[in-house]
């Protein structure tokens, strides 16, 4: 019985990470515990010293910035189930839209704004807007986008009404009863959506290792697939 | 002296402004009211009120955004109501920044203020009655002036809250360049992508300034109110 | 009936229960600290609503608390000349003094400003705020600010407690005035038997809450044992006079009384105007023959009517000068010496010198204000 | 020296500049309001630092600019009473009583509680905030404050303002035996010239931020000019006298002077004390006979010395009895009926009633405090 | 009756109120300091230092989170020093959480207390000094009481902002259970994935009951200190 795991990791795996977490408390009798903030406070906190084991980034900027700090083991790191990208609407909108090259939103904007999280800090943001970039689209709409603090918070304005259209993770809107997914983003239209996770340059607890591999684990990946993620979980490159 | 600031974040400090100023004059007036209301009133469901002023103090902000967009929200009950019969729309406009910040730094104005009522002396403003002002002049011409303190002070802190105002405000208006992207909220942009410090703590300074000189006129108001009592 | 008081009231572990009726255009209340002065007067003045009762002035109902009347105060139309002053921090001298005007009917509004500040001497502070006045600089401003508001009802509440004595004899004159020409009804609270003798008309004296007595002026004066207090110096009576001529030369005037004529300094009146005189019992001389080669101008004849009760080394003795009643406080050494008796013939001698300003009543009026 | 003052102080448009030295043990400050006797009791009580100039009682230097010296007002063992009460509002009487004994060393707590209580009568006021006091009640317990403090200065400003006469002649001698036997040197702020002439050994008269005049007390009080505000009633002469005896039945006491023997109301006092009399100018009459069959049982045998300036009606005749000098207030026309001139003898008669207790100074001691 | 909680977030409750109590507390001392220096001090500087204490209503919280992580944290310059020489860490502890919310909560501890000073009567303070009375008891028996209305005020507010801080506190000690997860961090997490309404919900009711708890203590201590002065 030694010290618990600590684990810093962005606030959108929560749900999945929790079950992971109980699962593999069942299974190895240890314990761990999980610190869920946004990607960047968690970065900079370790970069402060913060007594984590391991990282769960929400992209993998952040990552990299802790890894050019040479604060996280390159060899342990890992990217974990991503996500897919959607455009959504409120649940009785009958707009129609298909995410293809040449793609105009303003009709279906109308006078409203497409609800997005920040497109220059949070990731499902940036992918967003790379997306929508690639699409062409980009130019037609920046001025009209509302930037939430995060990606729940843009999906909120759309489940509210506040905004006729959003961009958001499916595994977000899935459980929305709210919106309705009008279309989902090609894959190649965006960088791919994965968690990158690591562990730690100053972690001591040698459970740490261990609550990183239970985390590629099939019984995780069920997990994670139960909540909305897509597995992706192949190593870094 | 402009371009150390680039184009769009003097937006963002002059909505900033705009949205503190327009916080703190609009809560100024309901702010006196409720203090009134619950220094002085003896009334059912006062200790309710209470707790309700508190709650934007007590609340995590991004609860508080959340609940503004339930109530004030186009298909909020008041946001809707507001829309149809009075063309209010606080949804993604910098009004409802400024309804954010207002409720946020509620609290803050009308401790402020009841503080200075409670230490009104009952007996000057009896003094004022027996001299023929009805209770409304009373409050004009006598309590008022004399808990001016407590409204300056009030006033700063609301204003000062409403600079620093962020997690209500991004929940309920987004965060959209030049209509509802306050100073707080570009900073808090900033420091979420790496690499953001500099420009952070280049508005953080700007902030700073703007509250220096917010602050120096309120001492020098406060100053001159007091002059009044100890000339 | 100017003044109608009927009221119960508590007050912590203090009862207030006073009844009077006061004819009086100017009454005094007296009575000990603690008694319920102040209480009775805030309850005039609208301040507290008293549990029980009823007060009507001048006939105007301000409290019925069976009826469910209670004239809010700032319907009173009152000018109260609080016992601490309670003057607007906020507001200067001048501010202050013109505060009820602002809520006076511009019709009624009939004091004149510069008449009170000159009379209250303040000219120099009318730019100041109270915090820089010394204590009786604010008292004369309060005085002020109650005047200004043109009241149909004057409560002071001790105003001169603070003032020296040639301020006092400036201002009692002007309340003189207003006692007897405003038609603006007085209520005095003061501890000077001397103010009360020569400002009240009528006198309601409190003692722990109660009313122990009241009625006119010159008949409670007469009752030393309501003002135990006072000490023993300023009992008297007070008799009604009329200027009969002046003696210029000596600055002299005379003055015309039922026992004969009574020689007292200057009073700047015509020939004919009625004068309130007390003459304190401790003044007066009992001789049994008329005196030559004394300094003292007035020697009345009259005859001893009655004793009071021996207090002390003391005894009051009255006579009857000619219909107008006198006490004179002297020794029961000397009583018993000149075998004083009722009946006996006597002459009472008074020095010309005794009668001050304070104890010639009615007499105000130099001041145009 | 016992209090030497010399200092200059401004505040705002007022400019006080005070110079004198008393060797009083009760030094009162006499003047009318705005004259700056609360500016300079509060640069003795250390609440206002003087610009320039020096202060010390008994030889201990409290303030001196050009020394850099300023004792802090704590260590100066002062018991103020204010003009304004300044009771602790957070405290109940018991407790603003006893504030100044926590901060009094042990071995000096000499002042008895119970004693001061009942001496203000204050005993059923113990447990109740001040803001449950009325405006006397406040200004008793701001007197037992500063008196339990066991103070080695006692600054008094208008203490007894608004306080009954009966009180009054409670607290009267009290102040004397502080006076006299206390050795705590006192200052007291007073528009009440009978006050003063009772209680105080040395007076100060300020006008207008000015010492005008300042000495010890029998001195100033014969100068009417400096008590325009004191009205005529009150000039007189200060006389030291001692009891030769005492007529018990009839509740008188002898005194004896220069001139004679004065009979006045009983004083309880053993035969030998001294004690001193103010006879007041408007109490004497003169006579050029001994006068017979009168009640007046004071007839002093004297000659006329000198006569002051004729004021409007009246004239001062000084006249030399045995050594001691009276003052006679007298009409102008009596002096020429009589044909007064100086070196003429005269009698000069005075009642025995016209001694109370206010105008006989030095006498108290009935209590045991 | 304990299971509407999970035994986490009943471990939030506590540590909310922990922490929320300790930044009251401590800050109470320095905080009536301050504003006895702000209000009373006449020294250099003296316009710095109340910038200095307003800084944490005007800036975004996360960015005083973040200066605190620079400044407290382990390998920060105070941070270092006090965990070398006084063995006082607050990284990552509920120590530092309670530091944040007591640095948040600070500008408007320290307000009241100023408002409540400026209203007492120097007289007072003069009358007791004459009585022998020295500075610091003249405080402590005659000041201290004076002001009490604005403590207790300044307390509840300093208590409520505790209860309600989030982003000042997520910012400089993450968000542990147990450690540092507090209420509003708690809630915060529940809002960022889909079916966490309802559990914020029922933190964000668990911080409103703590907070009506903590409104009718002051108003029973208001009182009883106001009774004091009328009674
Ligand atoms: N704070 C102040 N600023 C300016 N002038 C003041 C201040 N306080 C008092 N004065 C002025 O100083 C003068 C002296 O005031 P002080 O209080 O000493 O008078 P006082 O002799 O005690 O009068 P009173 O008998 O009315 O109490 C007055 O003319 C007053 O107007
Ligand atoms: N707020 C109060 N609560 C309880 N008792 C009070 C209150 N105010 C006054 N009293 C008491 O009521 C009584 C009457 O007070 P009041 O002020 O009427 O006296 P007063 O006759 O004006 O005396 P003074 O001459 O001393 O001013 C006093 O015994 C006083 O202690
Ligand atoms: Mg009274
Ligand atoms: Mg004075």
């Amino acid at each position: 019985q030694g010290k618990d795991v600590v684990v810093f990791a962005a606030a959108s795996l929560k749900n999945a990470l929790d079950d992971t977490k109980a699962a593999w408390e069942a299974e190895t009798g240890d314990k761990a515990v999980i610190s869920y903030a946004g990607s960047n406070a968690l970065a900079r906190q370790i970069e402060a010293g913060a007594p984590a084991d391991v990282f769960l980034s929400a992209d993998a900027e952040w990552m990299d910035h802790l890894a050019g700090k040479d604060l996280i083991r390159p060899e342990s790191r890992t990217d974990l189930p991503g996500n897919a990208l959607v455009l959504v609407a409120p649940k009785e909108s009958a707009v129609r839209v298909s995410l293809e090259p040449g793609l105009d939103l303003s009709p279906a904007l109308g006078a409203g704004r497409l609800a997005m999280a920040n497109v220059d800090a949070v990731p499902a943001g940036r992918y967003g807007k790379a997306a929508l970039e690639k699409l062409g689209a980009w130019e037609g709409v920046k001025n009209e986008v509302a930037q939430a603090e995060n990606v729940r918070a843009a999906l909120l304005l759309v489940s509210r009404g506040e905004a006729p259209l959003g961009i958001v993770y499916r595994s977000d809107a899935a459980v929305d009863p709210n919106v309705r997914i009008v279309a989902t983003f090609p894959e190649g239209s965006h960088p791919p959506v994965v968690y990158p996770a690591a562990l730690t340059k100053g972690t001591t607890n040698p459970k740490a290792a261990s609550f990183l591999a239970f985390l590629r684990s099939a019984k995780a990946k069920a997990i994670f697939e139960k909540q909305g993620f897509t597995v992706l979980n192949r190593p870094n490159a | 002296m402009t371009d150390w600031l680039s184009p769009e974040e003097w937006a963002a400090v002059r909505l900033s402004l705009k949205v503190a100023l327009t916080a703190m004059a609009a809560s100024l007036v309901p702010g006196i009211l409720v203090a009134f209301l619950l220094e002085r009133g003896r009334f059912w469901g006062r200790q309710a009120l209470d707790v309700l002023v508190h709650l934007p103090l007590v609340l995590p902000p991004v609860v508080v955004g959340y609940v503004l967009l339930l109530g004030f929200g186009r298909r909020g009950p008041i946001g809707s109501v507001l829309a149809e019969q009075f063309g209010i729309v606080f949804a993604f406009r910098w009004t409802g920044a400024a309804l954010a910040c207002a409720i946020m730094g509620f609290p803050l104005l009308v401790r402020a203020v009841r503080l200075s009522i409670e230490t009104v002396d009952r007996k000057l403003e009896d003094a004022a009655g027996t001299l023929g002002a009805n209770p409304a002049w009373v409050f004009l011409v006598v309590t008022l002036p004399l808990i001016m303190p407590g409204i300056i002070a009030g006033m700063v802190l609301s204003f000062a809250k409403a600079m620093g105002e962020f997690g209500a405000t991004i929940t309920f208006v987004s965060n959209i360049p030049g209509e509802t992207q306050t100073l707080p909220t570009a900073i808090y942009t900033l420091t979420q992508v790496p690499g953001g410090e500099a420009g952070a703590l280049r508005l953080t300074l700007a902030s700073i300034v703007i509250s220096v000189g917010a602050l120096l006129a309120s001492e020098w108001l406060a100053r001159r109110a007091r002059r009044r009592f100890f000339a | 009936m100017i003044l109608d008081v009927d009221i119960r009231h508590r007050q912590g572990a203090f009862a207030l229960e006073a009844r009077f009726r006061s004819e009086g255009r100017l009454t005094a209340l007296f009575g000990p600290s603690g008694s319920g002065k102040t209480t009775l007067v805030n309850a005039i003045g609208g301040l507290i609503r008293p549990d029980h009762g009823r007060i009507s002035v001048k006939g105007r109902v301000l409290v019925d608390t069976k009826r469910g009347i209670g004239v809010p105060k700032y319907r009173r139309r009152i000018g109260y000349i609080f016992q601490e002053g309670r003057l607007f921090p906020h507001l200067n001298v001048r501010q202050n003094l013109l505060f009820g005007r602002w809520f006076t009917p511009r019709a009624e509004r009939a004091a004149n400003f510069d008449a009170v500040v000159e009379l209250l001497g303040i000219e120099h502070l009318l730019a100041r705020r109270p915090s820089a006045l010394s204590g009786g600089e604010k008292q004369r401003v309060a005085i002020g600010r109650a005047l200004l508001a043109d009241p149909h009802l004057l409560l002071m509440d001790e105003p001169l407690a603070s003032l020296d004595e040639a301020r006092k004899a400036e201002i009692y004159p002007y309340i003189e005035r207003l006692r007897d020409e405003g038609g603006v009804p007085i209520v005095l609270v003061s501890h000077s038997v001397a103010e009360i003798a020569r400002l009240a008309t009528s006198i309601v004296v409190l003692a722990d809450g109660r009313v122990i007595a009241s009625g006119p002026a010159a008949e409670i004066l007469r009752h030393t044992s309501f003002f135990p207090q006072a000490g023993p110096a300023e009992t008297g009576a007070l008799i009604e006079t009329r200027v009969s001529g002046h003696e210029g030369a000596f600055g002299l005037t005379m003055l015309a009384t039922r026992a004969g004529t009574l020689t007292v300094p200057n009073l700047d009146l015509p020939v004919g105007t009625p004068v309130r005189v007390r003459l304190r019992a401790r003044d007066i001389i009992l001789s049994l023959t008329p005196p030559e080669g004394m300094s003292a101008l007035n020697i009345l004849p009259g005859t001893i009517s009655s004793f009071g009760e021996p207090d002390g080394p003391s005894i009051d003795v009255e006579v009857d000068c000619g219909g107008d009643s006198l006490i004179a406080r002297i020794t029961r050494k000397s009583a018993e010496r000149l075998s004083l008796r009722p009946g006996l013939p006597v002459h009472a001698i008074i020095k010309s010198i005794a009668f001050d300003r304070e104890v010639l009543g009615g007499a105000g009026g130099e001041r145009d204000l």
